[in-house]
């Protein structure tokens, strides 16, 4: 257990080690212009210089996206809901959801913001609109997998549809609703950045458009990097919710 | 032999009771396959169940038996014909019914306990008194210690078993069982039998199960329905004439053996 | 002959501001100084930066303050002609709304800008030198495909492009039934270099005969283009889908008059002075956020690749 | 079977009817700005004035998405393999992954660019990233549900890992795999517009920046509809694929 | 009563044979659960299979006939003992063996004769002869007409043929099988017998089958292992002095009911 542990914490260093040994590697080799792709070692250096800049500007993102993920889950879900247990609404419903995914974002940003505004609800919209169809399509696809003798032993106990759902449907589904969730967390961080880009005045998306606009490429790549970091973040604090909501799924994990 | 069911026209037989309970009235069932192909899987099975009756239902692999329990079960819609249920036509799972599917059909991400307080947690009657309930009927199926293991923890029997605790947990006026003990050793289904017995004899449900056991269903049925092959109708009733409660040591008697054979004769074993 | 290949960056996607560039492909004139040019968009002054830094493309259509920050981050890339002697940052607002017409109003202005864009700093720059708060200025981060709605919409009072969006933006206000207000910095004092012919040293020094071939070829294609907008039009509209022909006459009639001034009607098409390259620089550092170090004016651009005879417009 | 190949194409065109409906009462009852939202019919209208164009430059980003489709599914599918077989390479990989998705590709173009070019293939590159992630998360999670007691039969019968993933896993993992292919190749369509952005000179992208930056309103959303559009066929193919290649499944469908 | 295994210090037993196929020693197995708490399933289970012999096992539901079935198929490792399986130590699925799982675990995605010709594509071995052959055992089955339809068109009964089939489709030297015919009615469980001895005696494979069906057990056995309770251990071998092949007839043997009463004993049921 304890050696599971320190497994889980090392492995994904090791992963972590080996971008940043390739990126050295490459940029050190070719000797590549720093405003092209400056070296690791230049971006921790601007990350360092920068630290308070950056976790000032994390905040607002990391809410964009913690919200967006919320908001992603707490509608696709009940969608999901309603297309798998209706081939109507499936089928009506789906044209209607892909257009919403397919549509590049920045596209629609104009009226997004006339709707929403330069607030935060634009950022929402956006991180929801781009989160918001894996968690639809995979929550969809595992409650249609509930073994169909579960639902007929929910069925000859009479149980209304939200118990259908939630007692069975549900925690039967849930390696896919979690599937859908880490999809979704790390597209949310996707689209706070296209939220910030199309109109805000904090946050690493908008930290890293003003770097950019400057040239600045070390600052604008330690901005890239936090957002990676905080896309990894996010996404094992999904796979942390999910081994704590399966513990009988032994090997749970990502 | 059974009294004629005077309410129907058609040959049915009534289980053994004095008030109806459930009436089978030409009950099939035909399964489309893809290419124009079928399978008659039932074939007018009619009869009456009395209320708090046992019936069990004998017949060779495939030929419709568990379709049978799920159409009265209100999971499957009959092709043709009708089941009517204390005067009410069934066309979907009515309250106080309890199926015991072929397979354990357990949940996977609940404890043992868990999955037998389910019906309970469905119906919202989840008290201090229920969950004892269930202990207790964990306890007396050889379960005890198990409560808070995982189904894929457990053996093959021992998973059927928490099925059977999972119908039992709740009062059903109605118990559709489909080869509950068929993965229990000889003893543990003795055990079985009596703990069915017992329920029935306390609560008066009617109960309908299937079994493969010839002996099985002679020892606990008041009637004992053999199906043909497919597609199914009802071949033979033989009514057992043993008294409640039952005792061990009739399967000794002449007349079990007697009975025996009558049931193998009907299914084509010839001893 | 042997055509040689080079590939030249613009500053955007190809719109009308850009047919010269077309034209002076479409009317032969980069294949009769023995070019075979090829035309990239790119998405803004960092992109050009990075191809040229990175040999993508060997010439770009770059700006003075894109200049200066590459250089401070690294790079060597400078000027070799100046296009837009003109700055052409203006800043838009609605005449039934905040109407900007006088430099003054630009104190407590909010408007409608990019992150991801130098103009705020140059704006406020233009405030300093004018004597006002640049403090007072406040900037919301409105990306460029929705700065259109966000000042028709009433989501800011005043927006900021550069003047070739003016047409558009005026069909816009009449279908608001308003009529659009334009403020052009330069006509107000701001004395900034913009665009021109930008490389890197190291291809500057390789191929000096390549930038002054290039060089030349490309002005004369802006005097066609001036001369003849609407062939130019068609020459573009043959390489570039999607564009209409009135926008792209409609916005060389714009860069005209950023390109068309007392120096290059004296001097030539692309011509530039040291001090007014100086006062740029001076402009940019007072004003831009830079990391690294500025470079000197001198730097900034190499003397000597235009053509002998002025290109007149 | 007449009867639902009906509803199947009934239902759909509803979804689309009502999405049109709304936005035709939209912008008539509130009178939008064309610059900011065109109604349907002046879209319409410039859809049909354009066809040839929108048409031209239709088929370059098809070619970017169904390429950078099939490269997702051809990397993805692999790399969920090992993910799903491997708690070691799940571990060490699922950093790289992650940094892979959580970083706003329009960032990082410019590195794409040098890498690969302004060519079909840096969009190629950005399709593939876009779309790639959620093939391998939930290709990984239906791999990982593959009932135990089957991969024991396999296991019994010592047939090699290539035979328990092909026979075994895969098959078993179908619904899932397809949901990952669905989210998958409707983000490709966002990718190659993305791609499109950065560095082309063809594509519904590419002409719808364009139109945006010529305030070409209706213009700009004929193309964004084609892009919807594009999408709406391309999961259609999908879930035809999957229609076709799960027959088992009766009523499997999207 | 057996011959002790001589090579052995134990006290294992020869399951009737004169070459040794398979040797079990001290194969114990003990769950760790969550929270040190353990289930010890299997306890010191010796005895040696004879090459081509018969064996079945009875034992309460939940000893760890499933567990043991499982080691020596090298499917769960034990956590103490040794298998031996023609002179070579078990540590993994070994070549040319056939598991029949207590449930039929069939691929819902393939039909019914692909499900049979399963094992023949893992092994390369599909030809047309081996085709011939995965029908013909669907026949003898009693599963014509339902080649191509798909797992869950099937009635239970139906499915554990299938698996059986799939496990007879190739030459494996050793057959395990976890309560093969539980869900058959009497009839086509005895055919089924008819037919697992008919294999046995054409190709010499070697079997061990899990069973709570005491008759069956004898029926078909030239050993029956009777189980304790878990930690399972063996109880009681019992050689079964029946000649090959077996007729019907013998069930009403006097040797036959003394048999039973013998397993019942060891199983604890008092007759
Ligand atoms: N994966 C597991 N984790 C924990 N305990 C297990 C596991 N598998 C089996 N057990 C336990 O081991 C014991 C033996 O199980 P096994 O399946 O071998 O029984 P069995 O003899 O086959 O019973 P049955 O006749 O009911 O199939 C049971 O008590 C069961 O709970
Ligand atoms: N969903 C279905 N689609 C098509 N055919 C089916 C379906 N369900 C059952 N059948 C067919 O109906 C017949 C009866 O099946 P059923 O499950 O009722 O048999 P059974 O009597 O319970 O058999 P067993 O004793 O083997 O469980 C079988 O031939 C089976 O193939
Ligand atoms: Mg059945
Ligand atoms: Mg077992």
């Amino acid at each position: 257990m304890i050696l599971d542990r320190v497994f889980r914490a090392i492995y994904p260093l090791i992963g972590l080690a080996l971008i940043l040994a390739a990126w050295q590697a490459y940029t050190q080799f070719f000797a590549v212009n720093r405003i092209i792709l400056p070296s690791p070692m230049d971006v921790l250096v601007a990350s360092n210089d920068n630290f308070g800049l950056l976790l000032r500007h994390l905040w607002p993102t990391l809410l964009e996206c913690v919200l967006g993920f919320m908001l992603a889950m707490a509608i696709g879900v009940p969608v999901a809901v309603a297309v798998a247990n209706s081939q109507i609404l499936n089928l009506t419903l789906y044209p209607v959801l892909i257009a919403m995914q397919s549509v590049p974002k920045v596209a629609v940003a104009p009226i997004i913001l006339v709707w929403f505004g330069l607030g935060i609800e634009s950022k929402l919209a956006i991180a929801f609109l781009v989160a918001f169809f894996p968690v639809v399509v995979d929550t969809a696809t595992g409650l249609r997998a509930t073994p169909k003798g579960l639902l007929e032993l929910a069925q000859s106990l009479r149980a209304s549809p939200l118990q259908v759902f939630w007692k069975v449907q549900f925690p039967s589904a849930l390696p896919f609703v979690f599937a859908g969730a880490k999809v979704a967390v790390t597209l949310t961080v996707i689209g706070a950045v296209i939220g910030e880009f199309v109109g805000s005045n904090e946050g690493l998306g908008n930290l890293l458009l003003t770097a950019n606009s400057q040239l600045n490429s070390p600052l604008a790549w330690a901005a890239l990097v936090w957002l990676s970091l905080l896309g990894m973040g996010l996404f094992g604090a999904v796979a942390l919710a999910e081994r704590i909501a399966m513990p009988w799924a032994k090997n749970g994990g990502h | 032999m059974m009294s004629k069911d005077a309410l129907s026209a058609t040959p049915t037989e009534a289980a053994g009771s004095n008030t109806v309970f459930a009436r089978f009235d030409r009950v099939g069932k035909i399964f489309k396959l893809p290419g124009d192909r079928q399978i008659d899987a039932l074939e007018d099975v009619s009869f009456t169940l009395g209320r708090g009756k046992l019936v069990g239902l004998l017949g060779p692999s495939g030929c419709g038996k568990t379709t049978f329990l799920r159409i009265v079960a209100g999971l499957e819609t009959a092709t043709y014909g009708t089941v009517t249920i204390e005067g009410k036509l069934v066309n979907g799972p009515h309250p106080n019914f309890a199926f015991v599917f072929q397979q354990a059909n357990l949940m996977n991400w609940r404890t043992v306990l868990k999955n037998v307080l389910f019906p309970l947690e469905i119906r919202g009657e989840v008290t201090r008194a229920s969950i004892e309930r269930a202990r207790d009927l964990l306890n007396l199926v050889g379960l005890h210690g198990f409560e808070d293991r995982y189904p894929s923890e457990l053996s093959g029997g021992m998973q059927q078993r928490v099925a059977l605790c999972r119908a039992l947990v709740y009062d059903a006026k109605l118990l559709l069982m489909d080869e509950p003990f068929g993965a229990l050793d000889e003893l543990k289904r003795m055990e079985m039998h009596d703990l069915l017995l017992d329920i029935r004899l306390r609560t008066g449900v009617s109960v309908m199960f299937v079994t493969h056991s010839i002996s099985e269903a002679i020892y606990l049925s008041d009637t004992v329905a053999v199906f043909s092959k497919r597609p199914a109708t009802i071949a033979r009733f033989i009514d057992i004439d043993f008294p409640y409660p039952r005792e061990n040591a009739m399967r000794y008697e002449m007349k079990f053996t007697e009975y025996e054979h009558e049931a193998g004769r009907a299914l084509g074993i010839a001893r | 002959q042997e055509l040689t290949k080079v590939t030249f960056s613009l500053d955007f996607i190809p719109l009308g501001r850009h047919a010269a560039w077309y034209a002076a492909l479409g009317e032969g004139y980069f294949t009769e100084e023995g070019l075979d040019v090829t035309i990239i968009p790119s998405q803004g002054t960092a992109q050009v930066m990075q191809a040229i830094a990175s040999n993508t493309a060997q010439l770009g259509f770059v700006d003075l303050p894109g200049v200066v920050l590459a250089q401070a981050a690294g790079t060597d890339i400078r000027m070799v002609a100046v296009n837009y002697q003109k700055a052409p940052y203006a800043i838009f607002s609605l005449a039934n709304g905040a109407n900007v017409t006088d430099t003054k109003q630009l104190e407590g202005l909010t408007i409608g800008s990019g992150a991801g864009s130098i103009t705020p700093q140059v704006i406020k720059g233009f405030m300093k030198q004018s004597g006002l708060d640049p403090a007072s200025l406040n900037v919301s981060n409105v990306a460029p495909p929705a700065r259109a709605s966000a000042l028709l919409s009433g989501q800011v009072p005043s927006i900021e492009f550069f003047i070739m969006s003016k047409p558009g933006l005026e069909k816009g206000a009449k279908d608001a039934s308003t009529s659009l207000t334009t403020f052009l910095m330069a006509d107000h004092g701001l004395e900034l270099y913009s665009n021109g012919i930008g490389a890197s040293q190291a291809f500057i020094e390789a191929h000096p005969d390549v930038v002054r071939k290039f060089v030349r070829a490309a002005l004369r294609g802006w005097k066609f283009t001036l001369d003849n907008p609407d062939a130019a039009a068609d020459h573009q509209m043959k390489v570039v889908d999607g564009l209409s022909k009135p926008a792209i006459l409609a916005e060389i009639d714009i860069v005209r008059e950023l390109v068309v001034t007392e120096d290059t009607k004296k001097n030539g098409l692309g011509s530039f002075e040291a001090s007014k390259m100086e006062a740029g620089l001076k402009f940019v550092t007072d004003n831009l956020a830079i990391t690294g170090t500025a470079p000197s004016a001198d730097k900034l651009y190499v003397e000597g690749f235009l053509p002998d005879e002025p290109v007149k417009p």
